[in-house]
């Protein structure tokens, strides 16, 4: 039920405190202390790839997080305003198509549900499930 | 946030002694260093990741730059990791295979036989 | 410019998450570790006190918490939706007027600009401001 | 968020040593147990504040709730604080007249003379 919003600039020195928050929120929650680190590290995935593609496409729309708990799973949405991803020029050597394709490996495996998809509205949106 | 990095002489090896979180918001500081210590003619690298709490996609992918870099003058990057969560991210990505991951900087920087 | 949104369910348990999404931000934006720690105290007094009021009202109602940093200044608001305070009924023995003026105390002295005013459409608004 | 709440006897005295953070959260459960210290005859208490990182209005409240309480039966309560951070909360809600605040649970134990 308890929901909890956090809306950040589309910029990547903005993630660190999305971490702080759902490490807390999810130790709160009773997660174990690996299912906290793992969906830290899910969540800093998503805004990482939100804030990657809009610090690209110079928009200022924030980054959105969504965090649901209830009794049975909790559910973070990550959601954002940015030009679709696969768009985003590869930085110097480092291909960002390897990186995404690491990022969608670490999503995939961290958390029990994961969809990332475009919002009707432009942005995409990232979904995380983590059942209990 | 600040990231530490301390860069250190072993014998013919550049260790690189990381503290912090490895983000996307810090991932550019490691790969500047990284860019520099290869420009400066050090091709036998390694990271040393002991005192890293956290890394993502993004720092992973500035190891894996920095790995092709050394390559090209047929050099080598290592990594010093003992800790489970931040191996797991290795593992996840399949990196474990394409890393040399030491228990300790001394093992990292023993002279090959 | 940058402006980060935090809206937490009118609960107590809420009001630790956005001390450290304070601490973290302030920290990043510069300001001394003292001036961290004060305005850390003012933010979750704001809270606190909205989240009591919001607990009295049985309301659902998120606080929102609303962090801009310019060059000059640090602005944080807290609003909530809760009835006014001063009617919230004392726990036990500590009455709730003594802590409520020791909180305004607080807010008062800890940063440079701090006003406590009803919305218009309900609740109440902290402002605080500390100058760089 | 865990409050901790050890309680020890020392002469006469019923020392409490809080740890972690006190706020509007956890101020209840530190407000319950010395209800319940007060109630079990212990009207000298010592609250050690050593351990704790955080303290608002909320924890102020049960503090001053907790001196009335064992001043209806003639005895005391007294705080053992060095932090300045801390420190200054009592300062700027004019409780350093309220409270005898010492440094150490040694100097706040010592019988009167
Ligand atoms: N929803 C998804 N789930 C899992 N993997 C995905 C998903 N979307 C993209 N990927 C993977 O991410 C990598 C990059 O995808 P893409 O955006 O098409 O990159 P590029 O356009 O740079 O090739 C690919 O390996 C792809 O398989
Ligand atoms: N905006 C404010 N600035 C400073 N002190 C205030 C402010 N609002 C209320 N207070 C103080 O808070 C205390 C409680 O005020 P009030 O809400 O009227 O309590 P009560 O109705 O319980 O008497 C009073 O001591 C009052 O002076």
């Amino acid at each position: 039920m308890p929901t909890v919003d956090l809306d950040i600039p589309p910029r990547s020195a903005y993630v660190a405190v999305v971490r702080l928050v759902v490490s807390s929120l999810a130790r709160s929650a009773g997660l174990q202390e690996t299912a906290v680190d793992d969906l830290k590290i899910a969540v800093s995935e998503a805004c990482a790839n939100a804030v990657m593609s809009n610090e690209e496409a110079g928009t200022q729309d924030p980054v959105s997080i969504a965090w649901h708990a209830d009794d049975d799973k909790v559910e973070v949405q990550v959601g954002d305003r940015g030009k679709i991803y696969g768009s985003v020029g590869a930085a110097a050597d480092e291909r960002a198509s390897d990186r995404l394709s690491m990022s969608m490996a670490l999503l995939d495996s961290l958390v029990d549900e994961f969809s990332y998809e475009p919002r009707p509205d432009g942005g995409m949106l990232t979904r995380l499930v983590v059942r209990r | 946030m600040e990231l530490g990095l301390d860069v250190r002489k072993i014998g013919s090896y550049s260790v690189v002694d990381v503290k912090g979180e490895i983000d996307v918001y810090t991932a550019p500081k490691l790969r500047e260093k990284l860019i520099e210590l290869v420009s400066e003619g050090s091709y036998d690298v390694v990271v040393n990741l002991e005192g890293v709490d956290f890394l993502d996609s993004t720092g992973l992918g500035v190891l894996v730059g920095a790995l092709k870099r050394v390559k090209a003058h047929d050099g080598g990057l290592s990594l010093v990791c003992t800790q489970d969560k931040i191996l797991k991210i290795f593992k996840i990505t399949g990196l474990t295979k394409v890393f040399p991951i030491h228990d300790s900087v001394e093992d990292a920087t023993k002279d090959p036989e």
